[in-house]
This record gives structure tokens, C-alpha cells and sequence, in this order.
């Protein structure tokens, strides 16, 4: 399984001129985006446990304490339903908190505080106390973690009104999503595929690329003969997929989501009625998986472009394995290649 | 990072000196729950401060009635007295300024109206319309928080926002003994103690929390003696005592405005009606034990401590109960009249904008309505889904 | 919209001979099952917020307190996380714990514990630590419940692998369901319908029909024109408008999926294949709920059978509304009948 | 329940009389951690005891540098070393007897192998191979808990239910100075001392929860404080002095076993080691810091207190040195092997029964590793998905 993506498609208005690009990662990407929106705005402030002193975990605040100060990049207690809880209040007070959650799983204890405040804030108040809250999650396995550090958790969010779930896969897009999420003045769930933090691509921390709005898929690979539909840290493996798919005839389009909350129905099934056929890849269990949801929707809205039904390669329905296993469980290339195979090509 | 080698060789001295990080005498609430009224402390007490919190106490009661009639009538769904607790509820409100905020638990309509919002509008929820009818940001007040104790980490951010921009603004936040049980007081009170954020945490402590006494509640010695264990000072009051409660809560809001930090407050008080309207408290009480508590009123209480000092005649105590008559009147008219909900309003804050998934949907439900109201018309009948 | 439900089906054996049937309501049979398997196993457990003396807020747990003691059916201090966190201990001791959950909204402080324990011990353990706990959790709309007791939370649950997720809708079904529940040596969630508590039927609590095992949908009607699928509080509905069908010709087959996890794949595509059209219908969101998942794996087994794309009638992605506007976000009969219309009955 | 008509009329006496539910004095802990090794107590010291633990000690402090190592071969994805915390590590394990539970953290290997888990099984987790490596009932250890402070109530339930059921078995819960900030561990305190379960906690506090700390964590006078909140005794106690943890644990377990209820230890150590293998320490603390606390090393304390009353002469201390190397030889070659998984165990353990969506999922591994093996077989390649 491949760890490092070529970005294939740049999005958003590149700045005037050609600055400097060189090769990056998305850690640093993201690091940028922090620093970047740090300074812009005195109401954004960055919290969570090793955040300051420490740069985090995974180093995506690395020497922001040291720039702003431990009042702008806090580290807390180790209590996850207190920094979401504490972040509630100080966006009630107009700061514009972005919350780090150290793993996916270890953000669960702040779901109360998440489902039952921040996604029902701004409704229950008519918009008077709206919640612009950035939930960064470090998601997904494929790093050699031991139990509870690769859980892919998109589904719990998504189902969840009131929440905007965003996801990079490519360095531009960590630094462009990152900013629009905290500019957002929804709170959103921005969720950092754990493995392509290191991945890399050529980039201009200087000029980065801006997105303009939350909800927009984007197109990796044009293709035409079936849709590979995924997101955060499948989309590399859709395009080693798509590669290796032209080895077999098929031409296949890959679509990156980048956001599953608003969801971009219209770049999806605009493809999909073009080529007629799809698979849904993610990482997570299938069962009830953001992939459920997609192939409903397509195929409530492409039924009669549909050659064969939407079909789906995710993680099995079980808990996430051991290291030692995990190959087995994620979706990988053959495992894609034959769900493309069985798009019944023949007429049957 | 050295992995020791040979541990024979390592020298034997005392381990890096040891101390308290704060002195917990100070820490530790009294031994009896502090009182004024009825004490020879409460001759020092301001007569203004009496009336007024008389005034609110008898308003309060009058509201806790009238809004408990409105649920026998339909007009609200469900209410939470805090009759015998208007004390607690009242000293919470003016013990704040008009910069501070306050965190009410869902039991608190009382010390919301206290603060100034309207009394229609603090019903807004239990009635069944929308769920704050109030402007939080107005009256500095958060939505009644249902989810128990889950508005304590609010009250901590929002004090600390404050004070890191540089406002000497303090949160008041309120929770019942059950509340205290669950992971976010802990937390709650944990982040203020570290951060030393302007917080004040009143427990009101009923002895209830529904059903639930409180030796299954909690095994400590008081609800105040969990402020050791953060780091700040507890304090126990006679919850029944609206002046004792007026004045510790003040102490606590003045020590956290001058960057003293938080404090933790119990009020022992005690819910004389049902859990809500809809409880049958007889399943897990006696009434003698209500007898008891009906005998420390709080309202009483005050009233004596006027009449005894000759603040408060037969005639002003009329002007107060009809002036609460009057502020009851207007309730139970206001709340007869039936709110008029949009039901696009589903769609209208959900976000800042709408996503085209909800675009989608808010189009339908309109379709369904315009469908509805042309049948309605058509058929003269009530508009209504199945 | 009705609150009440006459069965049409019943479903497990019932005994020999014809014991005694008089009306009773789910609350009553879900009671008379805690009850029953209080007498018949000493390792079960009851634990909660106000479940002793009280009874439990619904009175589900009504005089269990009394019979078995304190110790069996215990008053909890306030807290989900602790009260579900304990109960996986006691089953590690060997103990079979009944947890309530006040309402649907006040689980959410036990998420953590549900996922990252309860629904993982055993595999984590390969078998050696088991997790046979119950844990009932009253949800759904429709009762005029302030904000916070309304939610409609099975999407959570079922994609958490490692956990059952089973949902009653007849007075029968509450009792086996439950019993079953109860009896099975993995985790089961058991959403009770709240605004079915007080639905009647005929029932005979002294020999109350059984359900073998978990995993097993009910056809409560039987039609050939499309399927409704449904469960929980929406089976009523579902038959409700079933009938209403008929005065446009429609004859539709209503299917109660019963559990949710495991999903019956064999009765539904029976289904469907026989009818070639179907409608998922449910409560809570409809983005990422329930529905998103069986459209999807119906169609994945059923494409070819299928005359139109399966469709869903859920609630909208809304944080659920105040009472007085609730039945605008239900899926009622219009709403449903709507969706059945659209079904492509004309070709096109 | 009655709704007051008319305040006014009800007479004023005091409350029902209040009263602490329990004193609160004994629960507070000292005023300094307690010590028994270097101070004149230690005479009173049982040699037996104090030689089991220092060969314990050495073992454990030999298992962390051996683990450590092997995260550099690439034979442990990652290990967190408890070294210059053996003391509590390996008191908590002598502590308890066979019938009794220990709930370890995920720092705490050294405790679960001290109490006879496999050197080898206990590394299963770290090492990336089945999450579980040891039968948590046969050894009465449950699985090494990465959510922090998770495993608090399960220690709580396992003790309440060996209560319930008439087994005089103790529970034993380790957890950081960071894992008390979570919500998980009030409630697990507070339903203990509720029910009076049989659980002794223990904090180690080490100083940082990772990079953190702890007067980021917490401002109270320290985490033993905690415990008067719970209405349960707090201990304060000397964590890299072996024989007083296994006091001050002893204690509390015999508390506990009698029916006393439950005890939170605070143990004040020091977390020698980074983090992890993949920390870097030098981020947030100071070389001094560390040698500071190298000075007051939990093997030298005991080693010191042996020689000193002529228990251990160089040859048994070489004894105790070849056991530990010989175990560590052992762990090396053991962890050299491959461990063998059959993938298919993926869905062996997630219900009793494979519900029939697993069945199927377990069908298109197989078929997709038959798939493998042929290939393999073909072009005698790596097995391995792309
Ligand atoms: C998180 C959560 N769990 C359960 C409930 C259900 N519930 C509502 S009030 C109540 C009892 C509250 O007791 P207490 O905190 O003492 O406040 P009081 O009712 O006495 O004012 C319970 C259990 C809830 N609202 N929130
Ligand atoms: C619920 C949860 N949140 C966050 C983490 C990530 N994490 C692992 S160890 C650690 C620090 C733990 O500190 P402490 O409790 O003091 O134990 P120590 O590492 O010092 O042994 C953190 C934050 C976790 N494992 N679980
Ligand atoms: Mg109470
Ligand atoms: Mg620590």
C-alpha cells in the first residue's frame, strides 16, 4: 500500500505570479494552515493535550505555542470532553477554537459534548450562539497502530446535524481545507488521514492554495469507463488502483469527496451518469459506513444510468485489527480492482 | 533518555523535595452549612438587598405555581419546580452583573428570570416551542441545559475567553447533586481550577436527584469537599438562606472577577414539589421529611427577618404578592395564547447556510405544506400530517 | 399519527394449549421479561438512574426493586459512563448486567465505554472475556419531549462492530426480543420504542411467546406491489399507510426488521425480489442513518429485480425539532405513501 | 406534593439538622508522602519481602531496557518504559493475592508480568500481534487499557460483583497522574465509594502525561486530595520507595477485603524514560529534572536497604542480576521469532456466533487468500495484499 500521493489535481486559485513550490508534507501543510490562521485571526486558539511545549503527537502544531504563546495554543488537561466542553464556551464568548483530538478513538469521550452542544448549538439558539468550532481528528489505520489508534470514525459525524465532515488528501487541499474549516462558522470535523501525514508533494507554503468553500468533490483521474467515489486516505489507493486498471482495459475516474458533510451530489453523479458504473471505497466498516450512504444517494439519483448496482470495497465489520493484520482488513488495490470486475461488464 | 545501566551504583538521597502544590486547610468547607438570617450575623444585612431578594423569592413561588397550573392545563409539557429552592435560585441571579453570564441546569427558570428574561420567553422550551426562546447573548444567560452537568465546561470556556481578552467578566454555573456525579463537573471543575478561569459552581443540593437520594449519590462527607481535590475552595451554605447563599455566591463571583479563581458552592436546600409535574415523589419519599423542610421556607425566612426588623408590613407584603400576582396573570394569559411556529424554521439554523442536502429537504417539507394548505383549503379541514 | 399498534403477526412459538391473552402494553411485557429473567437467572443484573424504587422513569423497571432487592436492580449515581463502564466489569466477573439508559440522548456520555470496550472485549480478548450485556435504551420522537430526549441513535450503533442492535415493535416482540437479548452472550442494544411503550395488544404474560434467536425480521403484511422496510416506532406507520395504499391500488408488504445487527439479508431481498420496488423508512436522520445502509445492500442484491431505485422516507438531517413541530420531521403515512408514488410505476 | 399557598404563614425553625455524612479528617492523606526504605521504620522490614522485591525490581527494570531495545529491531511497534517506576509496578503486583484482579494502564507491563504473565504474551499488544496476548480470567489481569482511566469502572464492577456474589476478591486499578482528569475516573471513584467496592486505586504519579505537566493537570494539593471528595481515604505515598508502596497498597487491599471500601493511593515517581521509544523528552523537560530523581532510584533504595542489614552480598546481587539477564535472553530470542496469525481470525472473536454479514465477509478473505496462495505458488512470490 502506497504511504506517499502525487497530487494529481490542484485546486483553487493559485496566488498571482508562480511562488516557490517545493516539496512538502501534509503535517507541514497543516502546521502552515495553523500558523497561518493564528496570525490572521486573534480569535482563533488551538487546544488540546501536547499541542503546546510538545508540537503534538503528530507535530502538526509544532512551535505554534512557541509563536503565539500558551494562550493561543493551550496544552489541557487530559480530558477530552473538557477541551470540546471548554471549547464550546469559549466560541460562545466569540473565540473561534480549533480542538485537537489525539486519535480518533480518544475522541470518543467528547461525543456527548459534540452530538448534544457543539452539532445542536446555533439551532437550538436561532443562530445566536453559532458554534465555529474545528474538530481536528487524526483518523484511519495503516500506521502500525496498537487498538484504538486507527479507528476511521466519519460515519458517527456525518449522521450528526450540524456538523460539516472534511477530510484532505493531498497536501493542498490539508492546507486549503484546514483554513476554510476554521473560517467556517459551522464547527466542523476535520478529519487528518494519519497516513499520508507524511506524504508528500510539491507545494507553495507561501502561496498555498486557497478553497472556497466546504462541500466541493474534486476529480483526481478523469476517466470513463466506471467512478471510483472516496475520500482522505483511500483516495491514493483509488489512483494506484486506476493505474493498474488500465492494465485490465478500464479507464476508471477517481473522485476525491473532501467533504462528506455538504455533500458534492452534483460532481458525483455527474460522473457517475457518465460512466455508468461506480464503487465506493473507504477505510471504515462498510456496515452502515459513509459508503451506505453514498451508494443510496447515487443510486436514488443515477438509478437509470446505473449499468450494475453501486458497489462497495470498505473495511470488514469488525473491529480494527491488530498491525499484524491490518493489510488484510484495509482496502487495497486487488481488492478494488475486483469490485470493478464485478460491475457486471458483460450483459447478464 | 538513560535506560540505568548498573542500579547498584546509583546514590541513595531523598527524592526531589515534596510539597502540597496548595494548602488544603483553606480549601476545606466549614463544618456546618453557613447561615445569616435568624443568626445575629444578619443584623448587618442591607434592607434594600432584603426586599429585593424578598420581592424575587415571592415572585418565584408565585412563578413555580403558576407554571406547575399551566402544565395540568396543557400549556406547557413538563415543568420542573424549584419550589423550596428559590433561595438558591434567586441569589444565583443577582449575585452576578449585568457582564457576567449565567449557565443554568434545567430546573433554573427561576434564576433565568431573575436575570431579566422574560418569563414567557424562559418557558419557551418546556412548552414545547422552540427550544431557547431567549436571546442567550442578551441576557449573558445559556440555554437551559437539559444533558446534566454538560453546561459546566461551558460556563469554564466562556470564563476564560474572557478573561484572556482581557474582560472581568465571571460565569455562574449551576447543577444539582446528581449533576455532580457525571465525568463533565469533573472536568469542569478540574479545567477552572488549572486554568484559574472566573468561574462559581452552585450545587444545589435537593437531596434528590429524581428519585435517587443522596447517600446513592455520593459517599462524601459534603458535596463542598470535592473542591480539595481541584485545587479550590468549597464552600457549604444553607441553601434555604437566601442572604447566606446572596452572600457566598458574591464573595465567590468577587474573588473570581479579581483573579482569585473559582469556587465551588453547595447549597443544601431541598425540592419540596415532585421531580416534574409529571413525578410521583410518594414512590421514594415520605412526607415527613417535606413536613421538615416545609418548616425551613425560604421565603418565610426572609419575610420573619423583615417583619423583625420592622422592614415589611402586612401592606407591603401585599404590594409584593400582587405584584407577583400580577407578573402570574400575565404569564398564564401570554402562555393561553398559542405560538405560532414556521415550520421552515427546521431548516433556517441548522448551519449559517443551508447545505443543498437541506435545500433539498426544506423544498420538499414546503411542497408538502403548500400540498397541505390547498387540500386544507379545498376541505376546510385542520392542516396536519398523518 | 397513531401511537398505538394492533399486532398482525405473531411471531416464536406460542405455548401448548391456549394460555390466557388480554391486552397488555409493551412497557407491561418488556417489565414481565426483566422479570422473568431476574427468577430464572441469579447473574443477571438490573442497573441504572432511578430503576429501583422509582421503577424507572417509564416504569419498565416497576417492581423489580421490590421482588430481587437492591442489590439485583440497582439505583446508580448519575452518571452513563460509570454505569456502563461497571456493568462491563461485572460481566467480566461473570455477571449478565441490564443497563437503562434515561433516554437516547443521556447514553451518548457512554459512547466511549460502548465503543472502545463493550463492543471490543471480546475480540480483543479472542474470546475469553465476553461481554453479555443488555443495554435498553429508550428512543425515538413523537411524545412531545423537550430537546435532548427525542434522538433516534441505532446509525451510532450498528456501525460499532461487536455489537447487536435490536429494536421491538410489537408487545410480543418486546418480551422475546428482550429475553433474547438478555440470553445472548454478546452486547445487544435495545432501542425501546417510547412512544410504542403504551401500545397495546393481546398478550399472555404467563406464556409469552419466545424468539429463538436475534437476526430475524417479521413480515407484518404481506403485499406484491413494493416493500415497505421499517422497524421500531415506524412499523405502525408503515402498516398505517399500508392500508391507506389499497385505496390506490397499492398492495404493499411491510417488513420489520426486528435487529438491525445482525441484518436479515434473506427475508428482505425475498422480498424485494418478489416485489421489485421497496421504501426504507425510519426516524432519525436519514443522511447516514439506518436506511443508507439497507438501500444500499438491497440493491447491491437486488439490482436486477428492482423497477426503481430503493427510497427512503427518514427523518431530515435536523437536530430533532421542539414538539411542536415534530410531526413535520416524522415520516408519516403522506410522506411514505409520497415515496411509494415515486416509485416508477409508469415506465419512464 | 404541595405547592406552598402562602409563605408568609410557615413558621421559621432550622433545617433538619445537618451533619458531614463522614468525617472528613482521616480521609485526607499525610503531609508527606510516606517512606519506610533509609528511614528507621525499614527495621521492621520482613527480608523475605524486601528480597522479592528487589529481584522483581531488577527483573523489571531489565524487561524495560530489553522492550526498549527491541522497538529499535523492529520487533515491538512501540513501548512506553516504566523505568524508574518498577516500585509501584511490581508492589502492585505483590500486593495482591492469586484471586484478586489487577487492571493495569497501558504503561504497566512490568506490573502484569511481575504478577506471572509471560514475559512474551505480555508484549503481544506492542509488538502489533493480537491485541490480548494473556487469558485475562486465568491470570486475573485484564487487558492492558490504552484508553486512559477507561478501565477504572471495570475495575469498580469486577469488585462490586465478587462483593455481590460472596467472593472476598480485591480489585486493583492503575492509572497516570493524567488519567485522573478524566471523566471516567471520578465516576469510577465515586461508584466505588457509593457501593463500597473492594478497589484499591492507584495513581502513579510520574510528573507528565507525556509532554504535559503536572500543574497543567491539576492545581490541587495533590492527586491523593482527591479522594476526601469521594468520601474514601487518600494515601500519599513515596513511589520509588518499593516496600512503602507495598505497605501502603497491602493496607488498602486488606481495607478492601474486609469490607472497608475503597482507597486511592497516590504514589509520587518519575518517569525515567521518555514517553515512549518514539517520545522525545528533551522537548518539554530538563536533563537535571531527570538526574534529580536518577539519585532517588527505585532499585538502589532497596538494593541500598539489603546491603545495609547484610541481606544481599555481591554474588546473590550477581544471582539476581543472571536471573534478569536470563529472562531478558529468553524475551530476545522468544521476540525474535515471527509470530503466526491466521488472518481469518478476524472474525473468530467479534461475536459468539459470526453473524451471516461476517460469514460472508470471512468468505471473500479466504477466497482472497486462496487466491494469494496460488498466485504465490505460481510465481513464488511475497504473499501480501497491494
Ligand atoms: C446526562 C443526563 N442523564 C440523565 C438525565 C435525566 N435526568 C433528568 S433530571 C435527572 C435528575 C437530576 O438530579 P439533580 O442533578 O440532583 O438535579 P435536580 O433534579 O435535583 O434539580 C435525571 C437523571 C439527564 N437529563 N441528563
Ligand atoms: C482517552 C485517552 N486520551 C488520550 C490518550 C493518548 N495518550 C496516551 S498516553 C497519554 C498520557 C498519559 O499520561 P498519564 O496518565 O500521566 O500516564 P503516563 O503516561 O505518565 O504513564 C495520552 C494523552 C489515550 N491513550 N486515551
Ligand atoms: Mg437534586
Ligand atoms: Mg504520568
Amino acid at each position: 500500500m502506497s504511504t506517499t500521493s502525487t497530487e494529481r489535481t490542484s485546486t483553487g486559485a493559485a496566488g498571482a505570479g508562480t511562488p516557490a513550490r517545493k516539496p512538502a508534507t501534509m503535517a507541514q501543510a497543516l502546521n502552515t494552515a495553523l500558523r497561518d490562521a493564528l496570525r490572521e485571526d486573534p480569535a482563533v486558539h488551538v487546544l488540546g493535550e501536547d499541542v503546546g511545549t510538545l508540537g503534538g503527537v503528530f507535530r502538526i502544531t509544532d512551535g505554534l505555542a512557541a509563536e503565539f504563546g500558551d494562550a493561543r495554543c493551550t496544552d489541557t488537561p487530559l480530558a477530552e470532553a473538557g477541551i470540546l466542553g471548554t471549547a464550546v464556551g469559549m466560541a460562545m464568548y466569540g473565540l473561534r477554537p480549533v480542538v485537537e483530538m489525539q486519535f480518533d478513538a480518544f475522541a470518543y469521550p467528547a461525543f456527548e459534548q459534540l452530538v448534544s452542544h457543539v452539532a445542536k448549538m446555533r439551532n437550538r439558539t436561532r443562530g445566536r450562539l453559532p458554534m465555529p468550532i474545528t474538530v481536528r481528528v487524526p483518523y484511519g489505520g495503516g500506521i502500525g497502530g496498537v487498538e484504538h489508534h486507527s479507528d476511521s470514525s466519519e460515519a458517527y459525524y456525518l449522521h450528526t446535524p450540524g456538523l460539516h465532515v472534511v477530510t484532505p488528501a493531498t497536501v493542498a487541499d490539508a492546507y486549503g481545507l484546514l483554513r476554510a474549516s476554521i473560517a467556517s462558522d459551522d464547527p466542523v470535523i476535520f478529519l487528518e488521514p494519519k497516513r499520508l501525514y507524511w506524504s508528500k508533494a510539491d507545494w507553495s507554503p507561501d502561496a498555498p492554495e486557497r478553497v472556497d468553500a466546504l462541500g466541493r468533490a474534486a476529480v483526481r483521474r478523469s476517466g470513463t469507463s466506471a467512478t471510483l467515489i472516496t475520500y482522505g486516505p483511500s483516495v491514493p489507493v483509488c489512483l494506484e488502483a486506476a493505474e493498474a486498471a488500465t492494465a485490465e482495459g478500464w479507464d476508471l475516474e477517481v473522485v476525491d469527496l473532501r467533504s462528506l458533510v455538504p455533500f458534492d451530489d452534483e460532481t458525483v453523479c455527474a460522473s457517475v451518469r457518465r460512466t455508468g458504473r461506480a464503487v465506493v471505497v473507504h477505510e471504515s466498516s462498510g456496515f452502515g459506513g459513509a459508503g451506505a450512504e453514498i451508494a443510496a444517494r447515487v443510486t436514488e439519483r443515477c438509478f437509470h444510468h446505473l449499468e450494475a448496482p453501486v458497489l462497495r470495497v470498505a473495511g470488514f465489520d469488525i473491529p480494527y485489527p491488530p498491525p499484524m493484520l491490518e493489510r488484510h482488513h484495509l482496502p487495497g488495490v486487488d481488492r478494488i480492482l475486483d469490485a470493478v470486475a464485478r460491475l457486471q461488464w458483460e450483459d447478464d | 533518555m538513560t535506560v540505568l545501566e548498573q542500579p547498584g551504583t546509583t546514590g541513595h538521597t531523598p527524592p526531589p523535595a515534596w510539597q502540597p502544590r496548595t494548602d488544603p486547610a483553606p480549601l476545606l468547607p466549614d463544618a456546618e452549612p453557613f447561615r445569616l438570617l435568624g443568626t445575629p450575623d444578619s443584623d448587618g444585612l442591607d434592607a434594600g438587598l432584603l426586599r429585593t431578594l424578598y420581592r424575587h423569592l415571592v415572585r418565584g413561588r408565585r412563578y413555580n405555581r403558576q407554571a406547575t397550573a399551566l402544565t395540568k392545563q396543557g400549556r406547557l409539557a413538563v415543568y420542573p419546580s424549584s419550589t423550596g429552592q428559590e433561595a438558591c435560585e434567586v441569589a444565583a441571579a443577582l449575585a452576578l452583573e449585568e457582564r457576567d453570564w449565567l449557565f443554568p441546569s434545567y430546573r433554573d427558570t427561576l434564576a433565568v428570570v431573575a436575570r431579566g428574561v422574560d418569563p414567557v420567553e424562559a418557558l419557551t422550551l418546556l412548552r414545547g416551542d422552540w427550544h431557547t426562546g431567549y436571546d442567550p447573548v442578551e441576557h449573558r444567560v445559556a440555554p437551559l441545559s437539559t444533558p446534566l452537568a454538560t453546561q459546566l465546561p461551558h460556563a469554564v470556556g466562556l470564563a476564560h475567553a474572557a478573561r484572556l481578552r482581557g474582560d472581568d467578566v465571571v460565569a455562574l454555573a449551576m447543577v444539582g447533586d446528581g449533576g455532580t456525579s457525571e465525568g463533565d463537573f469533573h472536568e469542569a471543575l478540574n479545567f477552572a481550577a488549572v486554568w484559574q478561569a472566573p468561574v462559581v459552581f452552585l450545587v444545589q443540593n435537593n437531596g434528590f436527584a429524581i428519585s435517587v437520594p443522596l447517600d446513592k449519590q455520593t459517599a462524601a462527607p459534603s458535596l463542598a469537599h470535592k473542591a480539595v481535590g481541584y485545587g479550590m475552595p468549597g464552600r457549604l451554605v444553607d441553601g434555604n438562606d437566601a442572604a447566606a447563599v446572596h452572600s457566598v455566591l458574591s464573595d465567590a463571583v468577587s474573588r473570581a472577577r479579581s483573579g482569585g479563581g473559582p469556587t465551588l458552592v453547595e447549597a443544601v436546600t431541598y425540592r419540596i414539589d415532585a421531580h416534574t409535574n409529571a413525578d410521583d415523589a410518594t414512590r421514594y419519599r415520605t412526607d415527613e421529611q417535606v413536613e421538615q423542610w416545609l418548616r425551613h421556607d425560604p421565603v418565610a425566612l426572609v419575610e420573619r427577618e423583615l417583619r423583625g426588623r420592622g422592614l415589611l408590613d402586612d401592606d407591603a407584603a401585599k404590594a409584593v404578592a400582587d405584584d407577583a400576582e400580577a407578573m402570574a396573570a400575565d404569564l398564564r394569559e401570554r402562555m393561553n395564547a398559542d405560538p405560532v411556529l414556521d415550520p421552515m424554521d427546521l431548516f433556517a439554523h441548522v448551519y449559517a447556510e443551508p447545505t443543498p442536502q437541506l435545500r433539498e429537504q426544506a423544498e420538499q417539507l414546503r411542497a408538502e405544506l403548500d400540498a397541505e394548505a390547498e387540500t386544507d383549503g379545498e376541505h376546510g379541514r385542520e392542516a396536519g400530517a398523518r
